[in-house]
């Protein structure tokens, strides 16, 4: 099915009546996920944001609750506020990402009601990739550039309109509204080619649990992490990254307990409040960081928690990158212990 | 001397002097009686805006001693009192003192004011020099201690007139009074205290200028004092600090001075220089351009500019360089009033060429000289002292501090006159000779208060006291004190909250007392008045409680809230709360802190064994402390033992010898000559001190007496020609009949020889004095020799104008020369001729002469740098010590437990060095005299795990008190030697380092409040 | 270059082989074209890897206090003005510390080619010139039109501390620093300026990769960390944002060696450099003093004199 | 109408400054202002420190950030300095910050540094004048340094 760009258009500004619409925009210095008003406001032609569009549904710095003390008494307010919400433009590595974080916030022993209230209003309109960037990787995890997984609905920009695939009841709905018609054979015939592109970077993976099993003690780590500045940025440009940390800033008669994003690079995350750190250097921190993505997390979710959108490669300032890092453990020599 | 002696010494005149050296003594382990004659203490200090050389404000650095004397629990104060019998001798005298009635009761005077802003009657205020009003219920000050008011019965309209006839006239003070401390029927009393020793300083009082017509001062309005000049400068001065002509309020933008009113004039029998005159004349007219916000011409009318302190000089180059203050060198005629009706005045001058002119002025300043005071020549006649002719005190000769009468001690101005650093050293001199005269009997007679023992409340739940002052109607008219007690009670940490009529009263003491055990208080904020006067009163009360004294706090709800907004009641409530809510944060945020002891090992180390260093050795020893005096020459005795005479004709080389003597026979002294030092490690009550030889000594303080070196020209023909010679030299070729000077006809002495030159812009001090001595020494010997003394400005000093008046008397020749047409020596054949201008004639003028005598420079000594490094201590840019402050620490480092004495600090005579002596002896005796050192404990601490040793802190730090440990890589505190100042806690970006008492989470908390 | 990589790799496996030093810090190949990423060499088998160009853009000096042992380190100018302030304040020991000076012309500002040419896919440096293949479209750069700005107004391409220097020395022409840039800002109103940097703060996500790229920025916890007191909270908002980057320009002021690491390491291409140049340049001009040109001198927040100037008291 | 209303809300305004005052000079400069009775507006919260040596920056930022209208340091003229040199160390912090919060476009007046002597009770009490009729001018702090409330979105504004 296919929608041309125009008819989409008109689509989505009466949709903004009804939703809060996120979609891609070009903020000077490259593409953020911000709330439009309008389609023409949108940017079509884009790589991918500089930041995951997690946020939504996991904000960097979220209230839980707020209290407030007046005389001696104490009173306690939720701040939890939902809206029906639109993300428009999602790329499938970070679809797939979304995926991944269910796993974490909504799970057989806890559901988080901040990140699920969020994704159960939520729709996520992807949109295939048609270019792909150096940094792209995803193929390793069995994700197609074009690949529907994680999407409402999702399309491939076939020129002048998306071809339109219904991929969840919730897309469904949406794509009720919508003027739908057959894609010509030309038209399947591009999507097809869309669909079936691979990144041109890939990593092998096959073995990396494996191999990461056995390396907990490896010497790989001990020069792995030396030129790590110890910064967030891949933490926080990372799709499928989620930890957090929650504190109460109390100021005069108020306070409020937050949740804010931390991360395994920081070495206050691991701080206890005796003042031990059992993760107290930059070597147990690396080794946590892709232990966590390639081998904790699939041991406990059954998938690897990266989906090769490259956020990190691209933003680290030292050019640490991880397909050479995964590289490297692969062809790690195995200490016999 | 008696064999009975008694630990206690009376204190006489309570201005700068005598508060330094009652605190120097009572800290040491003495009880002090203190009699001042007026109703406060602080003498003439608080009068003056800003003192030389620094332009500190006086009032600033002399408060705090203020309060710390007032509050000394072995300092008995009393005021309106004078001394009116004594007997006994050194040792054990017994005095009299009566004490006037000051109608109002010092206890229960909480300085509130009411009485006068009741009292009907208005005179001159004496403190602003009859500048401004008073009331007849009065406050010297507002600074004042006691802050408390007293009653002037000369001018109360009850007590001059009602009292006598039984009638209840005014008596508004009494209603005013809420704290019922007014008591109209006090009266004089009579009492006897028991002392070993005295010490005086009465003071000085300043010339009457009305006494010489031809300045017009009485009768021509623009016409001022200096003293009422300060008084106009002053911020806390009848107007404020605008500077104004009193009696038009005109901006004055014409300003002169006129120097030596009553000073260097042998017609009135003043034939001595005041000292501190062109100091202070150069200070206030650069004051007054600062001040002013209009420009003003500034002009100094003087004889010779005699600025031969510690860095005067660069202070009169500065203002006569930068600032543009006008100095003409004159004889002033006279001063009238100008004829244009503007009320100017007019001087009518010679300048040195001898043109007669006038100019006019808005203001004319006259540099009023000193003169003993009245009382001062009572207390000279009651205890039968010797005195000078000027009716000074006359001190015994090289003792710097000894009156005619054993065991009785002079400080300041009561001997001569001289400048507050002067005055400080020998008080701290004096305190240092009445300890070594008492040291067996040292405390025996202090007390020391008793504490119940402390409850620990470290983990308690906090519960705070509050409580909000009404001060009679001070604050309670103004702001709303029940609603900020009800609003205290709604904040955190808050147990209990009340109000009080006047919070500091001995009852209200003893409720919070209470309180804190039946509500188990653990914290305590009083509201009310400032805590730099209250703090430590209520803190005593904690303690008295059971409380750690730090666990409190204050708000200061009077003096900077219902005083300063009483037509905004609403608006001054709403600061009150908030400040109560501030104080409650941070007291509740306090921890118990304990001051810190560390050890003091009690034996002193001099280094340099000159006249300074043995006599600090000598005092030292005599109070009974241990002393290791290193002399790195192979003789002690240093630079005098080429000297011959004395200043006043001593015998220099007997008294040098005797030194000796003494130092090498007292028991407590340990010399150590011919070595030198190699190394110096550790901090007041600890250091440590390696000798050349490997010798370590252990001592608590150190005194630093080494001395400076004479100038070696290479001007003038110096080593050149063997007629050339220094003073020194003539004065040894005097001494040992040197046929180069037996057999010379004509003499010439070139004064300011490396002295007050681009390169060393200091003025040595002694030469000029020097050079007269040595001229007038010659020409009495031969009075047919021609003498020429060849000089910048003459520069003799206090007694020594003498000399200078006689010289000129019996015919020696003084030629002026200036700065940029120095002399110049030549010699034709055998012939030496030494060439000048002549100013008067301004014509080059040719003298031959048998001698040149150079007055060389006194120049810093050369090992100044190591000590620097060694103890951390500061020199100035000439490379002499640099004391902790110029006026009120004049022998003290900035580092803790080490001081100085004689030339190594600047240039200065024999009397002044062993002066200075015997007061680093004195301060060091202070430090001495403790069991350990202690420090209040309100110090920087650091966070071991924060700290990156970066070194900012030990950078920034002044006291020298934190160092970086570079083994385990963080900084340490030196409890003994941090101040409390925080600069480190700010600067550490780490936040390692922390202030007890003001921590960052106080302070963001505090921030978080408001 | 070559000649200068070959004397690199020479001196590098020299110090290793004969166990002067432990580890040899200098730059490798990155990952990505026009990307060259820090390296550490611990054998002399290694020393091959390491390389020297106009992408060698990171500080290496970061890495100094953090690598245990001793250790040599490649040092541009800027490099070795941090490792001088580093030694100031004693967080390096000078004895274990080798410095392999190069003299630096600048280094390539991506950004701006990024901008134009979009994700770059290859590139290749010669002669001066780089030509680079990206996702929309080619082209060929002179050095100088992509120069940092940084570099642009350096005035210390030479190590200011060095044992070897390898190659030549470049001459500098300028005296005086120049800070064209900070006046510009200065010369706009106070509403423009605030707009500017509400802007720039609304770009932050505060993950700190400018505090851990700045060789200065050693502190054990630094403020915005601390929990007591809690400066600021960990909210991402403009006005916090501004906060953390107000103080930690302020804990750099009379430090910062204007290596120009922070900005580059920005992945939100905040422009954090407007901060520091204003220190810089207020440092200079105040107190005449600029960091880290020599291994004795002293921060300037370290030292005074009794005549500072005092504009900033209130009009009265 | 709407015009009077607005200058009716003004009157209303009262900012709220905090002061830092060094203990030995301007806490005793403001003491001996209300000796003598000078009257100011009652705009100052005053917190003690032992001198201005101890402000750390960060309270200017945090001040601000709080936001509080105004700050005023103040501290020991030059060469005063019971500690010896504190207020000299402090100097160049204060010179700093000033110049920094001024160039991020902060209204110049927020931020008020001055030397009182505890003999210049008069000046102290101009000095809060002037801050304080200069802070009302601006009005109350909404500057870049004041926390909002965001309602606890991810998005600033």
């Amino acid at each position: 099915m296919k929608i041309s760009k125009e008819k989409f258009g008109q689509a989505f500004d009466a949709l903004v009546a009804d939703y809060k619409v996120i979609a891609p925009v070009s903020d000077g210095s490259g593409i953020a996920f911000t709330e439009v008003k309008s389609f023409s406001d949108v940017k079509q032609d884009y790589l991918n944001s500089k930041l995951p569009p997690k946020a939504f549904f996991f904000p960097q710095h979220e209230k839980l609750m707020s209290y407030k003390k007046e005389g001696k008494d104490v009173t306690v307010k939720s701040e939890l506020k939902v809206e029906n919400t639109i993300l428009f433009g999602i790329r499938p590595c970070d679809a797939k990402g979304m995926l991944l974080l269910d796993k974490v916030f909504k799970n057989d022993q806890y559901t988080d009601p901040y990140y699920y209230e969020r994704r159960e209003k939520a729709v996520i309109i992807g949109l295939g990739c048609t270019k792909i960037a150096p940094t792209c990787f995803c193929s390793s995890f069995e994700i197609s550039p074009a690949g529907s997984e994680g999407s409402d609905l999702f399309l491939i920009d076939l020129g002048d309109s998306y071809e339109v695939e219904v991929v969840t009841e919730k897309g469904k709905a949406l794509a009720d509204r919508l003027a739908l018609a057959e894609l010509t054979a030309d038209e399947q015939a591009l999507v097809d080619k869309i669909k079936s592109a691979e990144t041109p970077s890939k990593i092998d993976v096959s073995n990396t649990t494996s191999k990461l099993d056995k390396m907990f003690n490896s010497p790989y780590w001990d020069t792995l992490q030396e030129k790590c500045l110890g910064c967030n940025v891949c933490s926080f440009s990372c799709p499928t990254c989620h930890c957090f940390d929650i504190s109460e800033e109390v100021c005069k008669n108020e306070g409020t307990r937050v949740r804010t994003w931390d991360a395994c690079m920081a070495p206050l995350f691991t701080l206890h409040g005796s003042g031990h750190n059992p993760r107290d250097n930059k070597k147990a921190r690396w080794r946590q960081r892709l232990m966590h993505k390639f081998n904790y997390f699939v041991h406990n979710n059954g998938s690897m928690s990266c989906v090769g959108c490259g956020r990190c490669i691209k933003s680290c300032p030292v050019n640490m990158d991880i397909r050479q890092v995964v590289d490297g453990a692969n062809k790690a020599e195995l200490v016999v212990e | 001397m008696s064999q009975n002696k008694i630990g206690s010494v009376l204190i006489v005149g309570a201005g700068i002097a005598g508060i330094q050296a009652a605190l120097d003594l009572a800290e040491s382990g003495y009880l002090v009686h203190l009699v001042e004659e007026s109703s406060a203490i602080g003498g003439t200090m608080p009068m003056l805006d800003k003192t030389f050389p620094t332009n500190d404000c006086s009032m600033c650095i002399l408060s705090p001693k203020l309060v710390e004397c007032g509050r000394h629990l072995n300092v008995r104060t009393y005021t309106n009192s004078q001394v009116v019998r004594t007997e006994g001798e050194a040792g054990n005298f017994k005095v009299t003192i009566k004490q006037k009635a000051r109608y109002i009761d010092l206890e229960k005077c909480t300085g509130c004011g009411a009485c006068a802003e009741a009292c009907p009657v208005k005179v001159d205020d004496e403190f602003n020099q009859g500048l401004g009003k008073r009331k007849a219920a009065f406050k010297q000050y507002s600074q004042a201690f006691p802050n408390a008011y007293g009653i002037d019965e000369q001018n109360c309209l009850y007590q001059t007139r009602g009292k006598a006839k039984g009638k209840d006239i005014c008596l508004k003070c009494v209603k005013a009074c809420q704290a019922g401390a007014i008591d109209h029927h006090m009266e004089d009393k009579e009492f006897e205290v028991e002392v070993g020793s005295m010490i005086l300083n009465p003071g000085f009082k300043i010339f009457d200028a009305a006494s010489l017509d031809y300045y017009g001062y009485g009768k021509i309005k623009s016409v001022i004092t200096s003293l009422e000049f300060e008084r106009l400068l002053s911020a806390s001065g009848p107007f404020d600090g605008h500077l104004v002509r009193p009696f038009d309020k005109k901006e004055p933008q014409k300003i002169a001075w006129i120097q030596c009113v009553g000073s260097r004039n042998a017609k009135i029998g003043n034939n001595y220089c005041s000292g501190v005159c062109c100091m202070y004349a150069i200070k206030e007219a650069v004051i007054a351009k600062e001040h002013s916000h209009i420009p003003v011409d500034t002009t100094i009318f003087y004889m010779d500019m005699r600025t031969p302190g510690k860095d005067f000089e660069k202070y009169y180059n500065n203002a006569k360089n930068q600032q543009g203050v006008n100095f003409i060198r004159s004889r002033v005629y006279e001063v009238t009033e100008a004829k244009d009706d503007s009320g100017d005045a007019v001087i009518r001058y010679s300048t040195e060429d001898g043109q007669i002119l006038t100019d006019q002025f808005d203001l004319v300043v006259l540099s009023v000289g000193l003169e003993p005071g009245d009382s001062s020549k009572e207390l000279a006649k009651l205890l039968d002292l010797k005195v000078n002719k000027y009716g000074f005190a006359e001190l015994e000769p090289l003792s710097g501090v000894n009156t005619s009468k054993e065991g009785i001690f002079a400080a300041g101005a009561f001997s001569g006159p001289r400048d507050i650093p002067e005055t400080v050293m020998q008080a701290s001199a004096a305190a240092g000779s009445a300890s070594a005269l008492l040291a067996e009997e040292r405390g025996t007679l202090v007390s020391e208060k008793e504490y119940p023992p402390e409850m620990d409340v470290a983990g308690d739940i906090i519960r705070t006291g509050v409580f909000i002052c009404h001060c009679g109607v001070n604050i309670g008219s103004v702001v709303n004190v029940p609603s900020v007690v009800e609003y205290a009670k709604t904040l955190p940490t808050v147990a209990y909250a009340t109000d009080k009529i006047y919070a500091c009263s001995q009852d209200a003491q003893a409720s919070i007392k209470a309180l804190i055990s039946e509500q188990k208080l653990n914290r305590i904020v009083v509201s009310s008045c400032s805590p730099r006067t209250h703090e430590p009163l209520f803190q005593e009360t904690l303690k008295e409680a059971g409380l750690n004294a730090h666990l409190f706090d204050m708000a200061n709800i009077r003096d900077q809230c219902s005083w300063v907004h009483m037509n905004q009641p609403e608006q001054a409530t709403e600061k009150a709360k908030d400040l109560t809510k501030l104080a409650i944060v941070r007291a509740s945020m306090q921890q118990q802190t304990q001051p810190i002891f560390m050890d003091m090992n009690h034996a002193a180390l001099v280094i340099g064994g000159g006249v300074a260093g043995m006599t600090s050795a000598l005092s030292l020893a005599d109070q009974g402390y241990e002393v290791h005096l290193v002399e790195k020459d192979s003789a002690l005795g240093g630079v005098a033992r080429r000297f011959s005479t004395g200043f006043r004709g001593e015998d220099m080389k007997a008294f040098v010898a005797e030194l000796i003597e003494k130092v090498s026979n007292h028991a407590n002294i340990k010399l150590h000559v011919g070595v030198g030092i190699k190394d110096v490690g550790g901090f007041l009550g600890n250091f440590t001190t390696t000798l050349e030889n490997g010798e370590q000594i252990a001592h608590g303080v150190a005194l630093l007496t080494i001395g400076g070196q004479e100038y070696k020209p290479n001007e003038y023909l110096y080593g050149q020609d063997e007629r050339v010679m220094t003073q020194i030299e003539m004065d040894e070729a005097i001494y040992n009949h040197d046929p180069k000077v037996e057999g010379a006809k004509n003499f010439v002495f070139i004064q300011c020889v490396g002295s007050r030159t681009i390169e060393n812009p200091y003025c040595s001090r002694t030469c000029c004095t020097k050079s007269v001595k040595l001229a007038l020494k010659m020409k009495k010997k031969n009075p047919a020799a021609n003498v020429f003394v060849l000089y910048r400005d003459m520069r003799t000093y206090s007694y020594f104008e003498e000399d200078y008046e006689e010289a000129r008397r019996i015919g020696i020749i003084f030629v002026r020369y200036s700065e940029n047409a120095k002399p110049v020596v030549s010699k034709e054949g055998d012939t030496l001729l030494v060439t000048v201008n002549d100013h008067v004639l301004d014509r080059p003028i040719e003298i031959e002469t048998d001698v040149l005598c150079l007055a060389a420079a006194i120049k810093a000594p050369a090992d100044g740098k190591k000590l620097s490094k060694w103890f951390k201590i500061p020199l100035n840019a000439e490379g002499f010590f640099l004391e902790a402050h110029m006026k009120l620490r004049p022998v003290d480092f900035s580092t803790d437990g080490v001081f100085m004495a004689g030339i190594a600090h600047s240039p200065k005579n024999m009397e002044e060095v062993i002066a200075q002596a015997k007061a680093a002896a004195g301060r060091a005796g202070v430090a001495l005299s403790k069991d350990q050192v202690e420090s209040a404990g309100l110090n920087a601490f650091v966070n071991k795990r924060k700290c990156t040793a970066c070194g900012t802190c030990e950078a920034v730090c002044s006291a020298k008190a934190i160092t970086v440990d570079q083994v385990n890589r963080v900084a340490v505190v030196n409890d003994a030697l941090c101040k409390g100042c925080g600069a480190c806690a700010s600067s550490c970006r780490c936040g390692a380092l922390s202030l007890r008492g003001c921590t960052n989470e106080q302070i963001v908390e505090m921030l978080n409040s408001l | 270059m070559n000649n200068i990589i070959n004397d690199m790799r020479d001196k590098a496996r020299q110090l290793l082989a004969e166990g002067k030093v432990d580890v040899v810090i200098g730059y490798e190949k990155g990952s990505l074209p026009l990307k060259a990423t820090p390296f550490f060499a611990h054998s002399p088998a290694e020393v091959d890897s390491l390389i020297w160009d106009e992408t060698c853009e990171n500080n290496l000096a970061t890495y100094v206090a953090k690598t245990p042992g001793k250790k040599a380190i490649v040092a541009k100018g800027c490099d070795s003005r941090a490792l001088a302030v580093l030694l100031q304040e004693n967080q390096l020991v000078r004895d274990d510390l080798y410095i392999i000076g190069v003299s630096c012309a600048g280094v390539i500002d991506q950004r701006k080619i990024v901008a134009e040419v979009g994700e770059i896919l290859e590139a290749g440096i010669n002669d001066g010139k780089i030509s680079v293949k990206g996702m929309a479209g080619d082209k060929e750069y002179l050095f100088a039109e992509v120069k940092d700005a940084t570099c642009q107004t350096c005035r210390y391409p030479n190590p200011v501390l060095e044992d070897v220097h390898l190659g030549e020395t470049i001459a500098v022409s300028q005296e005086a620093p120049a800070f064209a840039d900070v006046i510009a800002l200065e010369e706009k109103s106070a509403g423009e300026r605030q707009d500017y940097f509400k802007e720039q703060m609304s770009k932050c996500i505060r993950c700190y990769a400018c505090r851990n790229a700045c060789p200065l920025c050693y502190c054990q916890e630094c403020f915005v960390d601390c929990n007591s007191p809690r400066w600021l909270t960990g909210g991402v908002n403009r006005a916090e944002n501004l906060f953390f980057q107000a103080g930690r320009v302020l804990h750099l002021a009379g430090r910062c060696v204007d290596c120009g690491a922070c900005t580059r390491a920005c992945p939100q291409g905040v422009d954090i450099r407007a901060l520091n140049r204003k220190m810089t340049k207020d440092v200079y001009t105040m107190y005449n003093h600029e960091a880290g040109i020599s291994e004795d001198g002293k921060p300037a927040l370290n030292e005074y004199t009794t005549s500072d100037p005092e504009q900033f008291l209130v009009k009265e | 109408m709407g015009e009077i209303q607005v200058e009716a809300e003004n009157k209303k305004y009262e900012p709220k400054i905090a002061a830092f005052l060094c203990n030995w000079c301007s806490y005793a400069g403001a003491d001996l202002a209300g000796v003598g009775r000078v009257q100011y507006p009652a705009t100052i919260r005053t917190i003690r420190v032992p001198c201005s040596g101890r402000i750390n920056p960060l309270y200017v930022l945090k001040a601000m950030a709080n936001g509080a209208d105004g700050v005023l340091v103040s501290g020991c003229h030059p060469g005063d300095c019971h500690y010896i040199s504190g207020n000299y160390v402090a100097r160049r912090k204060f010179a700093l910050i000033k110049s920094l919060l001024n160039h991020v476009g902060l209204e110049e007046d927020r931020i008020s540094f001055s030397w009182v002597s505890a003999a210049e009770g008069i000046r102290f009490a101009e000095v809060v004048k002037g801050v304080t009729e200069r802070v009302s001018a601006l009005g109350p702090n909404n500057g870049i340094f004041k926390v909002v409330d965001d309602g606890g979105a991810a998005a600033d504004e």
